[in-house]
């Protein structure tokens, strides 16, 4: 549900970056944030837990800037992978604009990794959203690994992207693929403003 | 229900033109137990009169007048009492504008004894 | 005090809401987190910061509220030293939206819960019946603009294109 | 107090001459009934002809009434058939302040001061004072000091501990004068404390369906307050001794109030208050 102001010419898109636990979505989100300059930035806040990981979830407001005439500003969240954060997932995606889903190429998070995606989905539907309707990017994380301990991304995309969305090969840690994931999916939340106009 | 409260709202609301009697905590102007006619909207009179009081309590020691007792305001069609003491707690009273409110003052003062 | 709103019919009746409560902001969003208005922030980021923490709030008192007594809270209060916090839902003909709103000692969670209902029944009575008619909001090409600004934004000047396994296109 | 009168009235019934009279006019003309409280003390002065009290009376009741030649009259017989009585060297001191003649009342209060007399009247004698020595010369005329919005009110002031203000709609002074306990004007601290309660006031009236408000008044450890809003978004406040009844200060407030509607209408109407 992108949020357009047509008097102040705003547009405010929310994006959810979705996995499993430890897949890298905060992450993601820490290497955007030491990348972009503090006047296109908010603070990015972290709800989480005395280990760190993901509570409720991660926050950064960003300014993207002018784009055909419109203040375009998105709001990037995390979810909390680990499977007992089901509720706070549903509520964290409520809304959501755009969804990346982080997946971790490990080969023992495989089956994390497929259970986060049909969750993902299923969540989706619980909210009445047709899971096709959202654009959606997926990200293989931690393809700098040595490749014994991952699966190609071929494997991974075989496994995952059945609907043939955009995909990514990443190294969240060190940037790879982070930029070219968000670019992705800002092109796609965007398109829905500039082919259907906004839902709101 | 009867609450430690009861007898001394009931003997308030008995004054002839009272229409609703409160015991109301003035920090944050909730509704602490009320004796209300038909038709008082008690949780509006109690977060106002509670706001009031305290912006005289605040304004007259900022004057340097002291703490203050008893509180009258009269309006076209009615009249708003209110006593407060040590505690947090204020009793105030909603009146007709011809009320008593010597009378009304006199029972606050008393209500107030009772409730310190 | 600076009051934005996303649609103008929600203006007044926030206006009125925080001269009466004597709130030091405010702000109304959707369940989701986007802001339909905001009073008393100076900076936008705040705002957006505020939706989402006051979404998650509010989202999470609802569920609480559902599983201690089958039904979402009223409403949420948190108290501080010198300021607090009051949120709800509000319901009108164009969906549900979330108010937060911050006051101090000038206020009280009284006052503001009774200016809570005034507002309310305000948003009711003012809120369009149906949804407007959106026109598409960017231009088709708007690529050009987006990839301009997201090097901008990363501080390259053109939006490179590692290899693999580093961050390549796969599709 | 109610009981109070009608324990003294039936006394003074039974015993037509009793010095009960002077309990029972004092009450009346606290509660602010000025010619039942004449007739009483005038009563009691027939069959008290040497009683100092009785005219120590008689003089309160005549300043109340605006009488202030009556009341220098019946003080000084106080002075003659007690020259000690400080009551009466207050009362003349007031009398020749609101007059304008500071040094005569500079006089009674010093020596109302040597005689053992409190610190309200080491506080008038500071005002006069200061009113003699500073802004006012001590044979001020009449009509400079009406002139001077601080001296407004100065004639509907009663006691020493009397005083009152008006305020505009942002809580400036516009008329009156408030003393400290040092004899200090601090009438414009005291005025933007107390006109940010008009703002509640005013939003409490609007929100419980009650109507305007008229007044608000209040009582504290130190003193008794009324305000009511006035014209052009005014507001009069009036505050007195805690001892003085709430019927009498509401009385205080309507004629201040009425006072400054007649000056802010001459104001408004070009300055010429002639």
């Amino acid at each position: 549900m992108s949020l357009v102001n047509y008097a102040t010419r705003e547009i405010t898109c929310k994006i959810v970056y979705y996995g499993p636990g430890r897949s890298g979505k905060t992450t993601n989100l820490h290497y955007i944030y030491g990348q972009v300059p503090d006047d296109r930035k908010g603070k990015m806040v972290s709800l989480a837990t005395q280990t760190d990981r993901t509570l409720f979830f991660d926050f950064l407001p960003l300014d993207l800037g002018m784009i055909s005439g419109f203040t375009t500003k998105f709001q990037l969240y995390t979810v909390p992978g680990q499977v007992y954060y089901q509720t706070t997932r549903k509520l964290v995606l409520q809304g959501a604009d755009g969804v990346v889903f982080v997946a971790d190429s490990q080969s023992r998070q495989l089956d994390e990794n497929v259970e986060s995606f049909q969750d993902l989905h299923a969540n989706l539907a619980d909210q009445g959203v047709e899971a096709r309707s959202v654009p959606l990017v997926i990200q293989y994380n931690k393809q700098d690994l040595p490749p014994e301990l991952i699966l190609s991304t071929n494997e991974l995309s075989d496994a995952l992207n059945f609907r043939g969305v955009p995909e990514f090969s990443a190294d969240a840690l060190h940037g790879p693929g982070v930029f070219e994931t968000l670019k992705s999916i800002s092109e796609l939340v965007l398109k829905r403003l500039a082919g259907n106009g906004a839902t709101r | 229900m009867s609450t430690p409260f009861s007898e001394m709202l009931d003997s308030l609301t008995r004054q002839r033109g009272v229409r609703a009697s409160l015991i109301v905590s003035e920090s944050d102007g909730l509704v602490v137990d009320s004796n209300l006619r038909f038709g008082q909207d008690g949780e509006r009179v109690a977060a106002l009169a509670a706001s009031m009081y305290r912006k005289a309590r605040l304004s007259a020691r900022a004057a340097r007048l002291g703490a203050v007792a008893f509180l009258q305001l009269d309006a076209e069609r009615g009249r708003i009492c209110a006593v407060g003491g040590r505690s947090d707690l204020v009793i105030v009273v909603v009146a007709d504008a011809a009320a008593n409110v010597g009378l009304i003052r006199m029972e606050l003062l008393k209500a107030l004894e009772t409730l310190e | 005090m600076n009051i934005a709103a996303v649609e103008a019919w929600v203006e007044a009746p926030l206006r009125r809401f925080v001269d009466d409560a004597r709130a030091r902001l405010a702000l109304l969003l959707h369940p989701s987190g986007q802001v339909m208005a905001q009073a008393g922030f100076t900076r936008e980021v705040d705002v957006m910061t505020a939706c989402a923490l006051a979404a998650a709030s509010h989202a999470t008192a609802g569920e609480l509220g559902r599983r201690v007594d089958g039904k979402p809270f009223r409403g949420l209060h948190y108290a501080g030293p010198d300021k607090q916090l009051y949120m709800a839902a509000i319901e009108t003909t164009r969906g549900a939206y979330v108010c937060l709103t911050v006051f101090d000692s000038a206020s009280s969670l009284g006052l503001v819960r009774i200016y809570f209902d005034d507002l309310q029944r305000e948003l009711s009575a003012a809120a369009p019946a149906s949804e407007p008619v959106a026109a598409p909001a960017l231009a088709v090409d708007f690529e050009a603009d987006l990839n301009r600004n997201l090097a901008a934004l990363f501080g390259r000047e053109e939006p490179s294109v590692t290899k693999r396994p580093g961050g390549v296109p796969l599709s | 107090m109610a009981d109070d009168v009608r324990r003294w009235s039936d006394e003074l019934a039974r015993d037509p001459s009793s010095l009960v009279f002077l309990q029972l006019g004092e009450a009346l003309r606290r509660q602010g009934q000025l010619e039942v409280a004449l007739k009483i003390a005038l009563r009691g002065l027939d069959r008290h002809q040497m009683n100092a009290d009785a005219h120590d009376l008689v003089a309160r009741i005549a300043v109340d009434r605006r009488d202030f030649a009556r009341a220098m009259e019946e003080w000084e017989t106080v002075l003659r058939i007690k020259p000690a009585h400080l009551g009466a060297m207050k009362g003349l001191g007031y009398v020749c302040f609101q007059q304008g003649r500071f040094e005569d009342a500079e006089r009674f209060l010093s020596k109302a001061a040597a005689g053992g007399a409190g610190s309200d009247v080491s506080n008038a004698l500071a005002t006069v004072r200061r009113s003699s020595g500073g802004m006012l010369a001590p044979t001020l005329p009449s009509e400079a000091q009406a002139e001077d919005p601080q001296y407004l009110f100065a004639d509907l002031l009663v006691d020493a501990g009397q005083t009152a203000l008006l305020l505009d709609a942002s809580g400036y002074v516009m008329a009156g004068v408030y003393l400290d306990a040092e004899g200090t004007n601090v009438a414009q601290d005291v005025g933007a404390q107390l006109s940010g309660i008009s703002d509640e006031v005013l939003r409490s009236a609007r929100h419980l369906d009650i109507g305007d408000w008229k007044a608000i008044t209040f009582e504290t450890q130190a003193a008794v307050v009324a305000m009511a809003p006035g014209r052009d978004n005014s507001l009069m406040v009036v505050a007195a001794s805690r001892a003085t009844p709430l019927g009498l200060l509401r009385r205080l407030l309507e004629r201040c109030a009425d006072r400054a509607a007649v000056w802010l209408g001459v104001e408004r109407n070009g300055g010429d208050r002639q």
